[in-house]
């Protein structure tokens, strides 16, 4: 057996009712496309039926029982992803509808007056390696404030390239935001270093945890605070819980200091035809009905993962990656984008394979069962940086085994044969 | 059913109720505060006048239900007279009391008229109904020796 | 038996399993505060579960067979609302986070340059019965455009003050935004007399219809296109669906004027690090991961309503609420707050007890079971006109009974004598 | 399973896509366009020529899988050197067939090589492949027609 994998997985996977499916022509399932999203477990699903047959109810208006209950799991849900970050206060926790949301909410107040107001002269520093999600937010505010973007480029092996960090971070910079684990190149990032380069110039930071938290163990309170970023995002959806809710966790002193987003219920104080005021965080950030239900199946998601062990989870990805890695040096004409030592790198592996192109890749493995990413997995840029248009893309989680990875690459084999690149 | 009621309306909060003590705005002061419940809009306006560390008065406007307008009126009986460190340790344990979910026993040498929110305590929703005036008694006190060390 | 009552009310209760529920001290649930949230019938519930277990995959950007199968799920969502509404296109149907986000998006997007873009001089017109959802926003972005905020009055008895019409709508006006139904008052509003008003200024109109979707057939197409709203809005969790989920309906012509609102993964068309294009609708206006399986639910959700008939729906509610208005009579002191004729009202119903505040009055009726909201329920300005500071709320939907009505007003007046008011 | 494959990965489509047809930008041209599949990323450029209604020339620069590929080079076997009113109906044709989830029966004397194309509509998601370049081709065509009207 390979070390470091999960010793129970055989039982992890039982908790993944779609694992059990089978797709067209009988072929059994062999998901590997968890970055893009994860699969659920019974448990969270549980709890989220549990939640709407029995206990539903909006929250914090609501003040009979039903109400009581649903606002009791709902807060309780917070709770749960402060404990899974390891946030300093569970109030600092923001429930969003996705990571994307996460970061307009900041890119957005960032630009509106307010002690930290975005104007003509500063300066925003991403990464050429970054999500969509992390570029157009800050694209469209520095359009509307003023502000200029400039952006980290890359080394040809896919990491950050540092060398220009002291023409980059400045005195004009106001704000340093990156993506802790790429998703397209694997490439994991030094949130401390950046953090506190940022610091010392007076920049706020804000991580892109998206493909971090599904696979690293995360503790806010316990980093230095000149090594904390300000600001940090996730997604549901992609730590084994549902779509429909996202997590922004910000510091009390930036999330202050922040005006209020979205306008509506629940995130006000006190409403009059002349003028509003807003509620303290998290509610300030929270406007209408939050993503109730959703919040329940997040708080499941986040606890199961806790009671699997991030520790456990991480080096089973690694475990899984260093395997897949290894079988896709066997496959002539396959190339990795990104580091190939799958001790420094997150569990998606995107990969071009000479003479076929990465849709038709995806084609001949979906017929086989195995399900991969193909196209720019929302990273333009990063694509353009390695000159390539698109890529397939291949990556793990916990419920992965070695026999699927094998699987994988057996269909990569077949797909050379298939379209004769020989 | 109505024993259950009777656990959170307790004669002495309906009593409060009814005669609130110490109720309307009065000088001097050092400090007025205006706080809100945002879930059901109850609303308290509140002064405090400090004295060579004593709380010599607490005056207040409230809009609210029973037990957010009895928990003001026995907040103002516990801790006029008081130094503010007494009164803050009284502030102390009836937040305890309040977010103790029912388990916690009240010491009514301690909180006297205030042991009958014991059981709003098991009543989530209506917690903060009974903090309200508390809390705003502090925000307004802490204001009020701000302003005075100026 | 009451005229308008739906024939199959026994048949319909049990496809909600909530309703089975009893409470604390064995009593069963008599859930009155379907206007904050309604329960969820079995058959949302399944697909939902159904979705999770077996077709779960992240939508558009997956090309294997369960992203095809996500995909067209999730697509199928959009075609099943865009039928509700009678939308003249689906691709006019926009899935936000619930129907704050989708006034926002609206308030927000007017604000940034565009052909429509709000400046000094420019008003905005509301009305005094708004939900704080549709009045928040348009404070911010007045605040942040240089608008003016102007606002319809209301007349004693809960109706929109047209009086002062003429002065209201001008040709300063550029936006008139307003409830269908009121969520305190039950107030219907004239929706065709006011868009042909606005439209013949060039005003567009944003129509909040949150309480409306839920129980007035819908047909947008159906409308004489001046009589037709710009915008209309509702969300999930009010209609049988889930929350995380809500509607923005807008016209092809409006939604294509309006910049796009979040940036990120799928609202794009390209993106380079100069510049980002921007995707067709409906996908502009939605950054990021949607909400899949909660657009699954609400596709069952409002199949489910269709199924029943909204025509048959809105009978029901109208008749419960005649009988609930006929109870309310019969307890002293009871003062209901807006329209008192059920024909031309919906179905909340906000209301005093004289010498008991709201909360009192909730919590004595919760401990018998009957669960209503107390408080400004999200609408202080409207309790501000008519001099009142917080109101109880009793609020039926189509699983709502006679018996149930009888409960509460049975126990309005163990209230009385609890409470010693006499 | 190569079965399935077969459906898809027809013969004449791989053929059309290691050796394209009418590939490469050329001159005269009315119209140029940019045409981008936003899931995958797959792009086209693509300029029309017509000349008295008549599609005098289609030349594109294409980067996509052999589907969007071999679609394009299909697509200019079948207009160049119609009418905009015959190739506009063919137009039509193709699309049917692709939105026919495998249903449609294609003509073979209007569709030519595009009848290959018939196992792709089974495949939902590599239907927008098949239609970049076709959506492409209307789209510049329409604004030829604009241009020369002017
Ligand atoms: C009239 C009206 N508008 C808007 C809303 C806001 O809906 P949500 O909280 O789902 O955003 C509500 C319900 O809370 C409402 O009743
Ligand atoms: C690195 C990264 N950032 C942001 C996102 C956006 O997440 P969501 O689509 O849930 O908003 C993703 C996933 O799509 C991601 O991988």
């Amino acid at each position: 057996m390979i070390p470091g994998l999960l010793p129970e997985l055989q039982v992890i996977r039982k908790d993944f009712p779609i694992l059990e499916r089978t797709l067209a022509g009988g072929q059994p399932l062999v998901y590997l496309d968890s970055a893009n999203t994860s699969q659920k477990p019974q448990v969270v699903i549980d709890a989220m039926v549990d939640h709407l047959e029995r206990h539903n109810a909006n929250v914090a208006r609501a003040m009979h029982q039903l109400g009581a209950e649903s606002s009791e799991a709902f807060e309780a849900a917070r709770d749960k992803v402060a404990a899974f970050l390891g946030a300093p206060e569970r109030d600092e926790v923001i429930f969003t509808k996705n990571a994307s949301e996460a970061l307009n909410l900041v890119a957005n107040t960032l630009a509106w007056a307010g002690p930290r107001q975005l104007r003509e002269g500063d300066e925003i520093v991403i990464t050429e390696m970054e999500h969509h999600s992390n570029i157009v937010p800050w694209q469209l505010v520095a359009q509307r404030s003023g502000a200029t973007l400039r952006w980290f480029g890359l080394t040809d092996d896919g990491r950050l390239d540092l060398s220009r960090i002291d023409e980059l971070i400045t005195e004009r910079t106001k704000v340093v935001s990156f993506t802790w684990v790429s998703n397209m190149l694997g490439t994991v990032n030094p949130v401390a270093e950046l953090t506190r380069r940022a610091h010392a110039v007076g920049a706020i930071v804000v991580v892109d945890a998206s493909q971090a938290a599904p696979q690293l163990p995360i503790d806010l309170a316990a980093m230095a605070p000149e090594e904390r970023p300000d600001a940090l995002v996730f997604t549901g959806h992609k730590v084994v819980g549902p779509t429909g809710i996202g997590v922004l966790w910000g510091s009390r002193a930036l999330l202050e200091e922040l005006p209020p987003f979205l306008g509506g219920g629940d995130m006000i104080e006190t409403v009059a035809m002349e003028r509003s005021t807003f509620a303290a965080i998290p509610h300030k950030f929270e406007a209408g009905t939050p993503p109730i239900v959703e919040a329940v199946g997040l708080g499941a998601a986040v606890d199961y993962l806790r009671s699997v062990g991030l520790d456990a989870v991480h080096e089973h990805e690694r475990a899984i990656t260093a395997y897949a890695l290894e079988g896709l040096a066997t496959v002539p004409g396959a190339k990795v984008l990104g580091p190939l030592d799958a001790a420094e790198r997150g569990g998606a592996i995107s990969f071009e394979l000479a003479g076929v192109h990465p849709h038709d890749i995806a084609q001949v493995l979906d017929v086989r069962g195995v399900a991969v990413r193909a196209g720019h997995h929302c990273a333009k840029p990063a694509h353009a940086r390695f000159g390539v248009q698109s890529s397939a893309r291949m990556s793990s989680y916990l419920y992965t085994t070695p026999e699927e990875i094998d699987a994988f690459i057996e269909a990569l084999h077949y797909t050379r044969s298939y379209f004769k690149v020989a | 059913m109505s024993q259950e009621l009777d656990a959170l309306y307790q004669e002495i909060i309906l009593d409060h109720y009814k005669n609130p003590h110490h109720a309307g705005l009065r000088e001097p002061f050092e400090a007025e505060v205006h706080h809100v419940n945002p879930t059901c809009g109850d609303e308290i306006t509140l002064r405090v006048h400090v004295n060579d560390g004593v709380v010599d008065d607490v005056s207040y406007d409230a809009l609210g239900c029973s037990i957010s307008q009895a928990s003001a009126s026995v907040m103002t009986d516990l801790v006029i007279g008081r130094t503010v460190d007494d009164a803050l340790s009284i502030h102390e344990e009836f937040l305890t009391l309040m977010q103790g979910k029912g388990s916690v026993e009240p010491d009514e040498d301690v909180l006297e008229d205030g042991i009958a929110f014991a059981g709003v305590a098991k009543f989530p929703a209506r917690v903060k109904c009974a903090l309200l005036s508390w809390m705003a008694w502090k925000d307004a006190t802490a204001r009020s020796l701000e302003a005075s060390a100026r």
